[in-house]
């Protein structure tokens, strides 16, 4: 007994992922956290995206479950869960079955590697960034899986739209991940690093976030990032896999039910997966704002409280909407409920000012707010745009994005080059 | 027993020769071009398994660099032969290998 | 010119005016040509309205109307001519493809068959729909009931 | 990473690889026969990664099981199967085919019983730490000239894809 | 307006035989029951991949036979029938159906009733070009022009609702004129509304004329020529976008428009995206014209002397109006009884769905719904 405490015990004092420690004990803890933490997530932008594109279009979302619809999501997964799980006669069954398992595990799967803190990621791999995007383009397979094993012609069509839509635009994604990549290697010994912990840790030796080297061009290659992921996770306005004027719903159109929602599942997921990428590589991770210029401990002391204030932010939130409610009986429980949540959400702000919590939690805290801006990103181009068509979403890829990641590429790597000569001399 | 339970180099090489055999079963004996396909890429890995573990087995790095390029030419190989196939496709409306017998069509 | 027609046609032309507006009763013989220059020569290139008055007690039973519109000379025309029943018309369709279309209604809902029209068939009822709903012998609770039991799979669309 | 019960791993991965490649030959719908390739191929990045090559298991997951099987998929459903379904499944010379694989494996068999002993019993020590550094040196030091090389067939293929692919150019 | 009948344009009608088989040429069938074919419009697509070799219109799912209704019903019965043809523009359907009537009546509605028409039939032209904005944008993808166009459209249909009591099917004319007396603060609320409503005009420009994608999504699709359109008989908004600046208001005008100034707003390419600037523009000249009608409503009666039981004398009349979606003609015959012995419906949707062939040959599937979306077409006037 004392022997496994002290197994558990032992990493406390690491500075390392526990993945890299090799911890079995805290890789499992962290796993159940990361996908505690995802599903949470999930949940929570589903509300906040209905509730947030609700009122872009001038309508107020869900009002119904709970105070302000915050019971919906919930609701929801409930009546997925309960729904009939249809399959069409002519499916291929097993494929069928299968397909969105695939989706949801190639989306889950990359979290192995995401850094929330320096030494909070289940494991820190030498190919980290690699990892990440080859895992992440085997949800392609499941797309098409359950495209063909529909054996219907919308989700064939959409699913071939929607894969080739992810295949072309991995190339340039992949060209602006590799310029960042390149930024790495501007140390004293010249190499560079894959590993995504590795990557925040060259941002923070360089004194500067990726997205500001080499003004503009860790820029571009940030803004070609950001096109691509949206490409990549068929969201707005690349969504033509699931055009609902034109293919109903694209590769799940057959799915109902329980698996319906793991699509949902892993498309939510894969949209904090590749934000995920992107505020690793370029926003510097989970590295508060300015952790070199304004390092002193003072300075500490107050980016350690931002985790609790936002907190209480939510916590007064809450509260204000409380006192907003109409003052009928009818809605006294929907009150009640508003100022619970508050009360809640305002004690996690009060334990979030401990000291010992705070200096754990703040890396999460910067690295899930910077991960946030994105997500709500994603929900206003989803109020704003229209829908490409297919072969100006191609071209866009491919005539536009790709030259421009060859050329910051090679720019990239011509000043990085020169600066090493410099360097040198 | 003992040596079932000590992983050495020969288990991948035993490993990579049943793929390379079965990839070989699929060249010669299937008529559906897309799986003779898949088993020349079946081949490919079994190869690759062994240049690998002949990497591992030395320590040396050239078995991985070499079977990168190998992967290199198995994506060069699946674009041009999958490019062919659908000409064929096109051409005759079938996949079957047996009527790929003429040098013009 | 209305006149003028009358002195290239003679008689086959009458002209008409009710509630301030110009008509001409052509004779059936004199369709083609007439429209063809009312298009090429007087300028007529918009099509408005094809359509058909069905007047049963008559022997000549059908009214064909062609409705046409000249955007040069900013006025309306309309040209009518009497037809019996089974008789076809001439296509407009070469000379105003709009004709397309309305043709197949008139067709659709008084049986009048159009000549050299390319696709002449029902338009706005299903295929192998019995009976021209807007003759009058038609009634107006009438319905191909045949049909709709075979296709629809019900006793009745009332 | 230390690796764990390499044994148990090694044959769960070999056994999911064998089966995966039994099922590419003898599948008669070459949906299915792509899927269980691409179970094999993933399998194999696992083993890559018990052999302590990092970065070919990611270019294997990202080329193969992401890449190029998805074509395969692509091509698959853009000509038709539904009739090669139906049609006799092995070629007219399977008979031959048959007997050359056996004899070949065969040939394997004796080669590995004889020369079991030419193959060191332990591995040498390998540093995975910076693999794919070292990996970069290689690729770009010693092996320059092939790596322009095969940049250059891929060049080559794209060309020839596409103009194999199109209809009219 | 150049000489157009030396040549018909290219329009080649009939399908050209196809010349062998090609394996790539596939049917498809889009609709009835399709989220993008605004209501039960069934396309028969021939495709060449994605690119579009021809297609074919089913229509008549939605046939109830207006026209059959309207020879057993008296004059005044067949009144709210009407407004069942193009719901979305209600109002404009009782004007041209009232006009006529009154035509072959030999009476004409006294000066404010006219006011009070163009006013309604204005707004009215208003709230079917909103909503043709928010179902087009959506059909596009941009989802949100939808709810700002149905968040004003509710304004117009307070006002109509406040006027006559219904929102949709409004029956708001009688033949001779009005039924209703203007409600106490009618000309307020008008005018209230066309404060509300000019900015939002702006609004929906901000949101969709200089968005790149909307711009790409719309430019050079679903492209027409001036002489297709005319050759076609199409009207409304897709003729002007074309080029031809024709406007019924303008060219022939009915009710009292000729007192109002207002311009013909027309495009030049006549592609999707013209439509739309075309549309765009035409609110804000019915704003104008809604504007000067109420600062100038005058007073008196609201119904000319029309017997109670009409009976016309023998006659026809053909008389059409600008309909939102294009020219609305009614052609009416009368034998002397109550009833009216034949009506004819001349639709602008059912007409302008012809050209939809012609403006998606060659295009992408993708461009087909953008293009139904832009001919602005109301299944319920189409098959009537």
């Amino acid at each position: 007994m004392g022997q496994i405490l002290d197994y558990i015990k032992s990493y406390l004092s690491s500075s390392q992922t526990p993945g890299a420690a090799g911890n079995m004990f805290w890789v499992l803890v962290y796993i159940l956290l990361v996908f505690a933490g995802l599903s949470v997530a999930v949940i929570a932008m589903n509300w906040l995206e209905r509730k947030i594109l609700a009122h872009m279009q001038v309508r107020l979302g869900p009002m119904r479950v709970g105070p302000h619809g915050l019971m919906q999501p919930i609701a929801d997964a409930i009546k997925l869960l309960l729904k009939e799980d249809i399959m069409p006669a002519e499916a291929d069954g097993l494929i069928f079955w299968v397909a969105p398992f695939v989706v949801v595990l190639a989306a889950f799967t990359t979290f192995v590697v995401v850094p929330f803190g320096p030494t909070h990621a289940i494991t820190d791999m030498n190919i980290g960034i690699l990892f990440m995007l080859g895992v992440s383009s085997l949800s392609v397979l499941g797309i098409v899986m359950a495209g063909w094993a529909s054996n219907s012609h919308y989700p064939l069509i959409g699913a071939l739209r929607s894969s080739a839509q992810m295949v072309s635009y991995e190339v340039a994604m992949g060209l602006a991940v590799v310029s960042a990549i390149l930024m790495t290697s501007l140390n004293a010994e010249g190499t560079g690093t894959l590993s995504m912990i590795g990557i925040v840790q060259a941002q923070l030796a360089q004194g500067e976030w990726f997205i500001f080297k080499f003004f503009p061009l860790g820029l571009i290659a940030f803004f070609i990032f950001a096109v691509a992921m949206v490409a990549e996770t068929n969201r707005a306005p690349f969504d033509l896999a699931e055009a609902e004027s034109e293919l109903t719903a694209g590769f799940h159109t057959e799915y109902s039910g329980f698996r319906w929602s793991l699509f949902f599942l892993a498309e939510y997921s894969a949209m904090i997966a590749v934000s995920s990428i992107a505020v690793t590589l370029w926003l510097g991770g989970w590295l508060r704002p300015f952790p070199n210029f304004l390092n002193n401990s003072t300075w500490d002391l107050v980016f350690s409280l931002f985790p609790g204030v936002t907190f209480l932010l939510f916590a007064a939130m809450c509260f204000y909407n409380a006192l907003r409610m109409p003052k009928h009986p009818l809605f006294r429980v929907q009150t009640i409920g508003l100022a619970g949540f508050g009360v809640v959400l305002g004690l996690i702000g009060l334990v979030l000012f401990i000291p010992a919590v705070s200096v754990r939690i703040q890396d999460i805290f910067w690295f899930s707010a910077k991960v946030a801006g994105f997500m709500y990103l994603y929900i206003w181009y989803r109020g704003t745009f229209p829908r490409y068509r297919f072969d100006q979403l191609m071209r866009m890829g491919w005539k536009v994005l790709l030259p421009m990641g060859l050329g910051v590429l090679i720019l990239t790597a011509s000043v990085a080059l020169l600066q090493q000569k410099l360097w040198h001399q | 027993m003992e040596s079932m339970l000590h992983i050495t180099t020969l288990h991948y090489l035993v490993l990579g020769a049943a793929l390379f055999l079965l990839g070989v079963i699929g060249v010669l004996t299937r008529r559906n071009v897309v799986i003779v396909l898949m088993s020349i890429e079946l081949i490919l890995n079994a190869v690759n398994l062994n240049l690998v573990a002949f990497s591992r087995m030395w320590g040396g790095l050239h078995g991985q660099v070499f079977a990168i390029f190998v992967i290199t030419d198995a994506a060069a190989e699946a674009a041009v032969g999958l490019g062919i196939l659908i000409a064929f496709f096109r051409n005759k409306e079938t996949v079957n290998i047996d009527e790929v017998n003429l040098l013009k069509w | 010119m209305v006149a003028k027609f009358r002195g290239t046609y003679g008689s086959g032309i009458t002209p008409l005016t009710y509630a301030g507006q110009n008509y001409m009763a052509v004779d059936r013989s004199l369709i083609p040509e007439i429209l063809q220059v009312l298009r090429n020569e007087e300028r007529f290139d918009y099509c408005v309205d094809i359509t058909a008055v069905h007047y049963p007690k008559r022997e000549k039973q059908f009214d064909v109307v062609w409705v046409l519109y000249s955007f040069a000379r900013n006025e309306r025309i309309r040209v009518t001519t009497q037809i019996v029943d089974g008789e076809s018309l001439p296509s407009a369709v070469p000379i105003w493809p709009a004709a397309n279309w309305l043709e197949r209604e008139v067709y659709d809902m008084f049986g009048i068959k159009f000549d050299g029209h390319p696709d002449m068939k029902r338009i706005l009822l299903p295929e192998g729909w019995k009976g021209h709903p807007l003759r009058k012998d038609y009634g107006i609770l009438q319905q191909d009931n045949e049909w709709v039991q075979i296709n629809l799979g019900i006793e009745s669309g009332q | 990473m230390a690796p764990v019960a390499t044994p148990f791993f090694f044959y769960l991965l070999s056994g999911i690889m064998l089966i995966g490649g039994i099922l590419v030959i003898t599948r008669k719908n070459p949906v299915h026969s792509a899927l269980a390739l691409i179970v094999t191929l993933l399998a194999q990045a696992s083993i890559y990664l018990m052999l302590y090559a990092p970065f070919v298991a990611g270019v294997q997951i990202i080329l193969y099981a992401g890449g190029i099987m998805v074509l395969f998929l692509f091509v698959i459903m853009l000509v038709s199967i539904d009739r090669s379904m139906r049609e006799r499944q092995f070629n007219s010379q399977w008979i031959p085919g048959i007997i050359a694989a056996t004899a070949l494996g065969g040939l394997f068999m004796a080669v590995f019983t004889k020369g079991n002993d030419i193959f060191p019993e332990h591995a040498l020590p390998m540093v995975e730490n910076d693999n794919t550094q070292q990996i970069a040196m290689k690729l770009y030091g010693q092996y320059m000239f092939a790596f322009e090389i095969a940049s250059l067939l891929l060049l080559v293929a794209i060309i020839g894809a596409v103009v194999m692919a199109k209809k009219r150019i | 307006m150049t000489d157009q009948h030396s040549s018909l344009s290219n329009l080649d009608l009939e399908t050209p035989e196809k010349p062998f088989l090609d394996a790539n040429e596939l049917v498809i069938n889009m609709g009835p029951q399709h989220p993008a074919t605004h209501g039960v419009l069934r396309v028969i697509l021939r495709l060449d991949g994605e690119k579009v070799l021809g297609l074919e219109c089913v229509i008549g799912y939605l046939h109830r036979g207006v026209e059959k209704i309207g020879e057993h019903r008296t004059y005044t019965m067949f009144n709210p029938y009407v407004d069942r043809m193009d719901y979305v523009a209600a109002v404009s359907n009782g004007l041209g159906y009232c006009e006529t009537v009154e035509k072959l009546l030999n009476v004409e509605a006294p000066p404010r009733a006219q006011h009070v028409r163009v006013i309604l039939t204005e707004l009215n032209r208003i709230a079917s070009h909103q909503l043709w904005l928010g179902t087009h944008a959506l059909d596009i993808g941009a989802i949100t022009p939808l709810f700002y166009t149905f968040r004003d459209r509710e304004e117009i249909l307070k006002i109509y609702e406040k006027y006559c009591g219904a929102r949709l099917t409004t029956h708001a004319f009688r033949i001779g004129g009005l039924q209703y007396e203007t409600y106490t603060g009618f000309e307020k609320e008008v005018k209230n509304f066309l404060d509300f409503f000019r900015p939002k005009i702006d609004e929906y420009e901000e949101l969709l004329t200089t968005n790149r994608i909307w711009v790409e999504r719309t430019k050079n699709v679903g492209t027409i020529s001036a002489q297709d359109c005319i050759a076609l008989g199409v009207t409304g908004p897709v003729l002007r976008a074309s080029g031809v600046k024709w406007d019924l208001r303008k060219a022939q005008p009915y009710a009292n428009y000729k007192n109002f100034d207002f311009e013909i707003p027309i495009g030049q390419n006549g592609d999707t995206y013209d439509r739309y600037l075309v549309r765009m523009a035409e609110m804000r000249q019915s704003v104008r014209i809604i504007e000067q009608a109420v600062g100038a409503l005058p007073e008196g009666p609201i119904m000319a002397k029309v017997p109670k039981v009409m009976k016309p004398a023998a006659g026809e009349v053909y008389h059409s109006i600008e309909a939102p979606k294009g020219e609305l003609g009614y052609f009416i015959v009368s034998d002397g009884s109550t009833q009216p012995y034949r009506v004819r419906v001349r639709p602008p949707s059912f007409v302008n769905l012809q050209a939809l062939d012609v403006m998606c040959r060659g295009q992408l599937v993708a461009d087909v719904i953008a293009v139904i979306g832009t001919l602005d077409i109301v299944l319920g006037e189409v098959d009537r």
